[in-house]
């Protein structure tokens, strides 16, 4: 059942009148406008998307609302609109995107609130809020790719924030032109897509009519359609081998890292992977792809994460880890416990980055672990938030990392992806390990922090600790809408996304209960690792380090992915484009082709010139010579 | 009557003499009388056509390429003695000041 | 014409003509120029061209003639004298002028020369039938002759007469030896 | 024997009238010109101008006539009367011009004046001519009086030494073209065109000596319009001789040449043009080529000129290659567009030239025309584009008309060669607007205010060669008609002689 | 007939450009100039609403007798495929004057209105022509202002640009001026009357040698003016040297005429052979695409850097037309208008600068967004609808040609999409050296931001971006029915060739047995002058091959015939 609801569109607005106010008044009327406006609309909006919500509660299982704002493209027989709709699945990414968006914005006051640029942080938070609404409310993949890239744009803005600095300006451009690379990839992939529906006669690219058309696709054409689907979300969504860029993302404003590089614009992959399951379960060796990168890149992160130093670093490689279990999950088939995750992990991981943000505001900046220490008391709301966000990531029941992360091995599992799920069931410990290490890093023993920065270090704002009791909140008890089935209540997550996403049935017995029990039981291990290196024996991880040093320099420099991408993409690039292209062929050759053909002109008339002596007689034997040419050729005619 | 070949032969011999003298001789007056000569060849051979065709055309044009010839004298003699006069020279490979 | 006095005649001419261009002397080169004149004029008169044979020999090689050597006089032209140094021009336009003599014999030798032979009235070549020809068929070119006569004396007279004529009359390069002469 | 009667020869004023009203002028002008300062000749000029308006009333009367007068000597028909009217402007354009030059210079007033009334004589003459004695007595008329009006600067060594290359070279050119006329006497027994024409159609074609004939008078003909090998004399000429005059070569001899040539060979050769075109072809490729990689190279504005006037003839020839009706009328409207922009390019030149002297004449004096001189400037850069061939001005119309025709008769790569030309010649033509346009420090000292007669010329040729560019059809349809007037006065005389 | 609204459009700048000569005051000049450009606009406004969207015909056709004998006529139209052409080059010429006016140009301002105002008759009349002879005489007149232009406001090697930009220009246009001429030959042959009307020469039948060498010549017109690579190079000199309003227009408008040309003349006048050359212009613009964005991406100066980048989106262009597809075609239409207002706003912006500092060099810049906020925001704006971002008009054009492109070969598109990646390299990267980063050099702390002209001149600019990027309808409607009654010849002609392949191969068929007879029999002959008997066994694997090639041909042909 579809109904036209024009709320949709009032969902869009609020954000758009929140970007006008703020570029256009914004600077103007003050910053007390502006930390009213800024997360005002943004609450406007997740009111506006509770409502929606509500009204898809209210009808009946797989009804959809939808509104159409106007007709966008049309070339030839394709033809797509700007179309907004609800269904069960981007009504749970809507009220992640406005409820986390807007308590983060509403952080933003308090963090922002000793920045000159407020204004403009502001204009691009709400911007990206509204793209970010576009992607998720888009009832077609191209208007989604509108969001999409719109999303990535406001990633790059943010990371860019501080311009002045260089180095964040580079980092902003390396995130978009990641991103872009996979977008290449998402344009062939809707191209494909119209295009097999286009042989059918059908020239769309409404998610309606895609599924209505799927007997159009072959394996293959789904297979290839998806693969490049795919390319585009690990570029949105950091997975290899497009995750470079968002470790340097960080250097955006903490809020920023919470809400675009982690709670929200990171899933979009997440998302898009779910939007289009119908698709996806088409092409099985797609899947296979999908849930393989996943699993590898969780791996992959995690390993990296282990020996960071910078706070937010740790974050970024952990939300980069993170993200590959939600396609691990997506790429099993377990669509819903894919979004579960996507759910989970924007309270605690949004909650990570504002505590994290929040320690760093603390401490007037630093974000190195190794001279922080001993915070606990000094800020204890954060610290307590942060545990708990801690612990959720480590997947500790009853905390929501564990449901979520339950079932998603359980799908890897179910699904007979045996290998995949040892590889999740490893990083589960890894998480664990770099979870508890950070945490024990940053609160607890000896003060490392410069005796100057420590003076100064104080709690936060309130206006900042609500946000992070909210979301702590959250993040202990969001887990609790998707027990596993026959606990209480039961998966209501999976139930109510299902007629979206359908319901993930495993082709292998699982053995149920001990899944959990041995994920749970690793995690706990790396734990207690952690608590010992960095409780029990401090000195024990720089004996490692220097004794296993090949594998800490490696792990420490990222297995050298930047320098490698470096080296065979970047710099070949510019050297084939200024010395063999520019030089070589566009100076050299062609242009001096050009010039060539004058100057031989030129050359050709200064030699023809010489024979224009001034010499009478020599005039004459030209004229001579022109004559006998004549004859000679009515010579020829005759003798002919 | 003359044999026609001859006629020709020897008008296209004097002509010929005349345009090589024209391209060898430096002096410009016997560069002017060079050209003179190649009126004559070709007056020549207005003659002996004519008599073959029997038409006076011929003879009618020789009188005037005659006059033609005159005239051609009459400034050509004057352009040479104006130059004469700015150059002193009447040697044509210095008169050059236009080339190129 | 007995072929006799046309191969004298020929043999004059061509002679004499070689003469004309081949003679470092001026004067000695108007002088065999005449005598081309002549040889030619009386070659005319053996083809039944009687009256333009004598105008030949009066008009052209009297009156031109002598319009020649006057310049010559005037200007006191004596012989070729300095480098003759443009040795490949001669060669080269030696070379040249026997490959295009060449090509003209060919045409004008048998088998190629062709021309429709018609005989003639006793009357051809008489001054009566060369005046009726002159004002019947050719009365326009002979009244423009009489005005190419007048443009050659006034171009004369423009050319030749003595005045500014331009402004530029100093930079001629030093004219005082030629305005001696004149 | 019969006497000698006028109606027997067709005897006629009227057709000679316009060339009669020429001569007589030439001679009052002599006259009236006695006693007249050298510097103070400009009321002989108007006199001059005044003739030639008259010349021209009365030659607008030719046009539409048909036949011949005089036993075939003139030919009354379209094709004279076009070639007589346009000649006449460009004699205008030219006197115009003189004005001022003639007495700045201190040319002697009535001999530069009735020489070119003489040589314009000429011009008409080879353009009325039925005959090809007529041809080459006009061809002598339009080259003596040339020759003299070249070194009427007497004393200037460049004025003098044009002259003495013009006369020489065209002397020795005569010599080639008499030959040609001998030869086709020969051949034909008969020198008037329309019974040669005649004679042609009775398989007369591969006689030799016809064809030696041709070839003569394509060298004959070749050195008047200035078709390279022969064109060696234009750019000293048009150099040294004084600018007027070098205008009136540059458009007048060209359009009397062609205006022969066209006659001898498109009308009344037209049907052996399988004899002639390929040699032609060649010519034109050349010429064009030739003049358009030399003038690449020039620095002086008049050389430069005269090289794209041997350029311009090559693609006239490329218009007689093709050898049909519409190349002659192709051509003929060429020539008007051509001879308009030629005229005003030199008036400019004119204008720049320092009073009295030549120097000014380099292209580099040019510079920063625009600023001094703005309308001058604009003048140039619309002649310079004319050239060019840029539309919507005449030049452009032209080339077009003559492509068209060269493609009509299937000559593709002597259009394709002929088009790379074009495109070479932009160069050098850009060139000096660069110089007016875009640099600055020239020497040219334009003094246009105080020369209005000057001034009137320009402003015209402006006018003609952009109206006739945008509005080309009365012009197209009367060279049209002009031509087709030939072939069919050509064919009406050949009966008028049999009887 | 006609309305005489198409021929008030392409004259009224010209009259304006009399006008602006006889004014003596600076302002004034400027002014009027002003005022007389904003008549064809307000004029091109009016076609745009009164365009009858459903139809593919010419619109608004006026006809008159020019020179009738050459059959040349005064015939004026506007379809769906020029109207927004014309659209787009009336409003950069008036945002160009209003932008040249604030103190671009300081010499000879009087001469500069002239000259632009001639440019839009000139470029105005090239689009509005439907008669092969005006079009070129428009096609002509364009080149001399903007010669002049870059000639007499540019900077630094001016000259040689704008030399290099006729010679460019006049190698292709003259070759076409012949090409025009032979086809019109070749329709009075067949139809058996001179005539340079459009209509009528789309009709003309010609052999396939003809057809290739006369879509050849107009096809080198065309790719010069576009630039195709490797063509391109006058442009770099061209655009960089040019005052900022030649710029803007030359970029704008003056590269479209190549476009255009490709749409309106070489494509529809020879389809079976643009068809033919499908593969060379779909790789030449994909060479363009990368190679355009790679050697933009190194160059040190702003304005040149721009310029490649108009080599690389015209490749876009290129590469949608030749998919010879609608949605392709509209989307190179829409690409056309989207570039004119990218990069005659970026051109703009590079302007402004140079005006506050005298230099272009990327390295003298950096950290602006500190000291011109405004113009850093405007800038980012514009250089994202270059970028292609959704949301702004770069990408819908873009999106069409990929997916008429994807829809034609899909190989092309996957290389096309590289375009996307780089076309956001370089140009976020120019933007980070320029605005991001510290304040390298102190003169950039003090620099003024935009003025209020300055904005007036972006804000229609970023308006039409934003609106063109979220509401293409309007555009596209109006350009669809002629897109389509374009590509009709080429589905005509596609039909024949697969026909013709179609009867080929059954010819083929029919001569294949006597072909393996044949090489059979030659075989046999040979074994029969006594080839060494080691040899049968190799003949007898030899025949066999033959046959089996021979066998599975046929069957080939065969399931083809069956189709």
């Amino acid at each position: 059942m579809t109904v036209e609801f024009g709320a949709l569109g009032l969902i869009l607005l609020f954000p758009l009148i929140g970007v006008l106010f703020n570029l256009f008044l914004g600077a103007r009327l003050g910053r007390r406008w502006v930390n009213i406006v800024g997360p005002g609309v943004i609450f406007i909006a997740f009111a506006l998307g509770i409502w929606a919500f509500a009204k898809i509660l209210s009808m009946p299982a797989g009804s959809e609302l939808h509104y159409k704002l106007w007709d966008w493209i049309e070339g030839g027989s394709f033809h797509v609109e700007f179309g907004l709709r609800i269904d069960a699945l981007s009504a749970v990414m809507v009220l992640i995107v406005t409820g986390i968006g807007a308590f983060i914005h509403l952080y933003s006051d308090g963090y922002m609130a000793h920045d000159a640029d407020y204004a403009r942080f502001f204009t691009y938070m709400n911007l990206f809020a509204l793209a970010m609404l576009i992607l998720v409310l888009a009832d077609n993949l191209l208007m989604m790719f509108v969001g999409w890239e719109g999303v990535g744009l406001c990633s790059y803005l943010l990371i860019a924030f501080w311009y002045s600095n260089p180095e964040f300006a580079y980092n902003g451009r390396k995130a978009f032109i990641a991103n872009r690379v996979g977008d290449a990839g998402f344009i062939l992939g809707m191209l494909t897509i119209i295009a097999v529906l286009g042989h059918g006669g059908v020239w769309s690219l409404d998610f309606g009519t895609i599924h209505r058309h799927l007997g159009l696709f072959t394996t293959t054409t789904a297979t290839v359609a998806c693969l490049l689907l795919f390319l585009g979300a690990t570029g949105k969504s950091a997975q290899i081998p497009l995750y470079v860029w968002l470790p340097d993302a960080m250097v955006g404003p903490t809020p920023v890292s919470a809400l675009i590089h982690a709670a929200t614009m990171v899933t979009a992959g997440v998302y898009m992977v779910a939007r289009l399951n119908f698709l996806y379960m088409l092409a099985p060796s797609a899947m296979m792809v999908v849930a393989t990168i996943g699993a590898v890149t969780a791996l992959f992160a995690g390993t990296i994460a282990i020996v960071q130093s910078d706070i937010k670093k740790v974050l970024a490689y952990s939300t980069i880890s993170q993200l590959g279990y939600m396609f691990l999950g997506v790429g099993s088939g377990a669509f819903a416990a894919g979004i579960f995750h996507v759910m989970t992990h924007a309270f605690f991981k949004g909650l990570l980055f504002l505590c994290a943000g929040s320690v760093i505001h603390g401490l007037g900046g630093e974000q190195d672990m190794t001279r922080m220490g001993g915070l606990r008391k000094v800020m204890p709301i954060t610290f307590w938030t942060m545990l708990i966000a801690t612990i959720a990531i480590s997947a500790i029941p009853p905390f929501s990392g564990f449901f979520s992360k339950d079932m998603i091995l359980a799908g890897a599992y179910g699904s007979g992806h045996f290998g995949l799920w040892i590889i999740g069931v490893i990083t589960a410990g890894i998480t664990g390990f770099y979870m508890f290490r950070l945490l024990f890093l940053t609160f607890f023993g000896e003060s490392r922090v410069d005796p100057e920065r420590l003076h100064h270090a104080h709690e936060s704002p309130p206006v900042m600790t609500i946000p992070l009791i909210v979301l702590a909140i959250a993040a202990a008890i969001g887990g609790w809408v998707g027990l596993p089935d026959g606990f209480l209540w039961g998966d209501l997550f999976s139930r109510f996304l299902a007629p979206t996403v359908g319901t993930f049935t495993p082709t292998v017995a699982t053995p149920g209960v001990l899944l959990s029990v041995i994920a749970l039981a690793i995690s706990i291990v790396g734990i207690i690792i952690a608590w010992v290196l960095y409780i029990w024996m401090p000195g024990l991880p720089y004996l490692i380090a220097w004794r296993a040093k090949a594998l800490y320099t490696l792990l420490l420099q990222k297995y050298y992915i930047d320098q490698f991408y470096n080296l065979i993409v970047t710099r070949p690039l510019f050297f084939v484009s200024n010395w063999i292209l520019h030089r070589g062929v566009d100076r050299f050759a062609i242009d001096g082709t050009v010039n060539g053909t004058g100057i031989a002109l030129e050359t050709s008339g200064a030699i023809a010139r010489r024979s224009e002596t001034g010499n009478i007689q020599h005039y004459a034997f030209i004229y001579l010579l022109g004559v006998i040419g004549i004859v000679a050729y009515y010579l020829f005619l005759v003798m002919r | 009557m003359v044999p026609l070949p001859y006629m020709m032969a020897l008008s296209a011999i004097v002509f010929v003499i005349g345009v090589a003298g024209f391209i060898t001789r430096r002096n410009i007056l016997i560069m002017f009388m060079s050209v003179e000569l190649m009126l004559n060849a070709v007056n020549l051979a207005f003659i002996g056509l004519a008599s073959r065709l029997g038409t006076m055309d011929g003879q009618v044009i020789v009188f005037f390429v005659m006059t033609v010839a005159a005239a051609e004298a009459a400034v050509g003699l004057a352009i040479i003695i104006s130059v004469f006069r700015n150059r002193e020279t009447v040697r044509a490979d210095e008169l050059n000041l236009l080339k190129w | 014409m007995p072929m006799g006095l046309f191969w004298f005649l020929a043999v004059v001419t061509v002679i004499a003509s070689l003469g004309v261009i081949l003679q470092r002397n001026p004067v000695h080169c108007l002088l065999s120029l005449v005598v081309t004149l002549l040889a030619i004029a009386v070659i005319f008169i053996g083809e039944d061209a009687v009256v333009v044979g004598f105008l030949q020999a009066i008009v052209y090689a009297g009156a031109i003639m002598v319009l020649f050597l006057f310049v010559i006089w005037l200007l006191n032209i004596g012989a070729d004298t300095g480098p003759s140094g443009h040795l490949a021009l001669k060669f080269f336009g030696g070379v040249a002028a026997a490959a295009l003599i060449a090509e003209l014999l060919i045409f004008l030798l048998p088998p190629h020369l062709k021309v429709k032979f018609a005989g003639h009235s006793a009357t051809y070549g008489s001054i009566e039938s060369l005046a009726r020809t002159l004002f019947s068929q050719y009365i326009v070119a002979f009244e423009i002759t009489s005005i190419l006569l007048l443009i050659a004396i006034v171009g004369a007279v423009a050319l030749a007469r003595r005045g500014p004529g331009s402004q530029l009359a100093k930079s001629a390069s030093g004219s005082a030896p030629a305005e001696r002469v004149l | 024997m019969k006497p000698l009667s006028l109606a027997s020869i067709n005897f006629a004023w009227l057709p000679i009238l316009p060339l009669i009203i020429v001569a007589v002028a030439a001679m009052v002008v002599l006259l009236a010109g006695v006693g007249v300062e050298d510097e103070e000749s400009e009321g002989l000029g108007w006199l001059t101008l005044a003739s030639l308006g008259v010349a021209f009333i009365f030659a607008l009367g030719l046009v539409g006539g048909t036949g011949v007068a005089f036993a075939g000597e003139i030919a009354v028909d379209g094709f004279s009367a076009f070639f007589q009217l346009l000649i006449l402007v460009a004699a205008a354009f030219v006197v115009l011009m003189s004005l001022d030059y003639a007495g700045e210079n201190r040319l002697s007033g009535a001999e530069y004046y009735s020489l070119i009334l003489f040589s314009t004589l000429g011009m008409m003459l080879m353009a009325t001519a039925g005959d090809l004695i007529v041809i080459f007595l006009g061809l002598e008329t339009m080259s003596i009086a040339v020759y003299a009006l070249a070194g009427m600067r007497r004393r200037d060594p460049r004025s003098n030494e044009a002259a003495i290359k013009y006369f020489l070279l065209g002397a020795f050119s005569t010599g080639f073209l008499l030959y040609g006329i001998a030869l086709i006497y020969g051949a034909t027994g008969t020198v008037k065109l329309a019974p040669i024409h005649a004679a042609l159609s009775a398989s007369m074609a591969g006689n030799p000596l016809l064809l030696l004939g041709l070839g003569m008078l394509l060298i004959g003909f070749g050195f008047k319009v200035a078709a390279v090998p022969f064109h060696t004399w234009t750019p000293d000429v048009y150099e040294g001789a004084p600018t007027p005059v070098t205008a009136f070569m540059a458009t007048g001899v060209k359009i009397g040449a062609f205006a022969g040539f066209v006659r001898v060979f498109m009308v009344n050769l037209g049907p052996i043009s399988t004899h002639w075109h390929a040699a032609l072809w060649v010519l034109a490729a050349i010429t064009m080529t030739a003049g358009n990689l030399i003038a690449l190279v020039q620095t002086n504005i008049k050389r430069m000129l005269a090289y794209s006037a041997i350029a311009h003839a090559g693609y006239l020839l490329v218009g007689m290659t093709a050898a049909a009706a519409y190349a002659g009328s192709a051509i003929m409207y060429y020539l008007i567009g051509y001879a308009f922009t030629n005229l005003g390019a030199f008036a400019v030149v004119i204008a720049v030239e320092r009073r009295g002297a030549a120097a000014g004449d380099s292209i580099s004096d040019y510079r920063g025309l625009a600023r001094r001189s703005p309308a001058l400037a604009a003048a140039m850069a619309i002649f310079l584009l004319s050239l060019t061939g840029v539309p919507p001005l005449a030049g452009f119309v032209g080339k077009f008309y003559i492509f068209s025709a060269a493609l009509r008769s299937g000559y593709v790569g002597l259009v394709v060669i002929a088009v790379l030309n074009s495109v070479t010649s932009a160069y050098y033509y850009f060139s000096v607007i660069v110089a007016i346009y875009m640099q600055e420090g020239g020497l040219g000292h334009p003094t246009l205010s105080t020369r209005p007669a000057l001034a009137a010329a320009i402003g015209l040729a402006v006018l003609a060669t952009i109206l006739i560019g945008i509005y080309p059809e009365p012009y197209v349809s009367a060279a049209s008609s002009a031509f087709n007037s030939a072939l069919g006065a050509g064919f009406m005389h050949m009966t008028a002689m049999l009887h | 007939m006609g309305s005489g609204i198409l021929t008030a459009t392409i004259f009224v700048p010209l009259l304006g450009a009399a006008f602006v000569m006889i004014q003596r005051d600076e302002r004034a000049v400027w002014n009027s100039a002003f005022i007389f450009s904003l008549v064809p606009l307000a004029l091109s406004f009016y076609l745009f609403a009164a365009f009858n969207p459903h139809s593919a015909d010419y619109q608004f056709v006026e006809q008159y007798q020019w020179i009738p004998q050459f059959g040349i006529s005064y015939h004026l139209g506007v379809d769906g495929i020029s109207l927004l052409l014309v659209l787009l080059t009336t409003i950069l010429i008036t945002l160009s004057l209003l932008y040249s006016g604030g103190g671009d140009i300081s010499e000879r301002p009087r001469e500069f209105c002239f000259f632009m105002l001639v440019l839009e008759t000139g470029l105005l009349g090239t689009l509005l022509s439907i008669d092969v002879f005006l079009f070129y005489v428009f096609w002509e007149v364009m080149l001399i202002p903007m010669y002049f232009l870059i000639g007499i406001w540019g900077h630094g090697r001016k000259v040689y640009a704008a030399i290099k930009f006729v010679l460019f220009t006049m190698v292709g246009s003259l070759l076409m001026l012949a090409a025009i001429i032979y086809l019109v030959l070749q329709a009075q042959h067949h139809f058996g009357r001179l005539s340079f009307d459009l209509p009528l020469l789309y009709q003309v039948p010609l052999t396939q040698t003809q057809g290739e060498w006369l879509f050849a010549a107009f096809a080198l017109a065309f790719a010069i003016k576009v630039p195709i690579f490797p063509l391109h190079t006058w442009l770099p000199d061209a655009h960089t040297e040019a005052p900022t309003a030649g710029s803007v227009i030359l970029a704008g408008v003056m590269l479209k005429m190549g476009t255009y040309g490709f749409l309106r003349f070489a494509i529809p006048l020879f389809p079976a052979v643009a068809l033919e050359a499908v593969p060379v212009f779909l790789a030449l613009a994909i060479v363009g695409i990368i190679y355009g964005a790679l050697v933009a991406m190194v160059q040190p100066d702003l304005k040149r850097l721009v310029a490649y980048s108009s080599v690389s989106h015209l490749g876009f262009v290129i590469l949608g037309i030749f998919a010879l597809d609608p949605a392709g075609v509209e989307g190179a239409i829409y690409q056309m208008l989207n570039h004119g207002i990218s990069t005659g706003a970026l051109f703009l912006l590079v302007g402004m600068l140079y005006m506050r500092r005298h230099t272009r060099e990327i390295s003298e810049f950096g950290g602006l967004w500190k000291s011109v906020p405004i113009y850093a925001g405007v800038f980012m704006v514009v250089m994202l609808s270059s970028v292609g971002l959704p949301g702004l008009n770069g990408f819908v054009g873009e999106f069409l040609i990929l997916l008429g492109t994807y829809l034609h070969s899909w190989l092309a598109a996957v290389f096309a999409v590289t375009g996307v990646i780089l076309g956001a390299l370089y140009l976020l990267w120019t933007y980070e050296r320029v605005m991001f980063g510290p304040i390298t050099h102190a003169v950039n702390e003090t620099i003024a931001d935009l003025s209020g002209r300055e904005i007036a001149v972006m804000v229609p600019l970023i308006a039409l971006m934003l609106f063109m990027g979220l509401y293409p309808k309007p555009l596209i409607d109006r350009m669809a029915p002629s897109v389509e009654k374009m590509l009709v010849p080429i589905r005509v002609a596609e039909l024949q060739r697969d026909q013709q392949h179609h009867s080929s191969a059954l010819a083929r068929l029919f001569d294949l047995d006597n072909q393996s007879s044949l090489s059979r029999g030659l075989l046999r002959g040979r074994a029969g002058e006594g080839v060494p008997e080691a040899s049968s066994g190799v003949r007898e694997v030899l025949n066999d091959r033959v046959l089996d090639e021979r066998a599975g041909e046929r069957l080939a042909i065969q399931k083809m015939a069956a189709k």
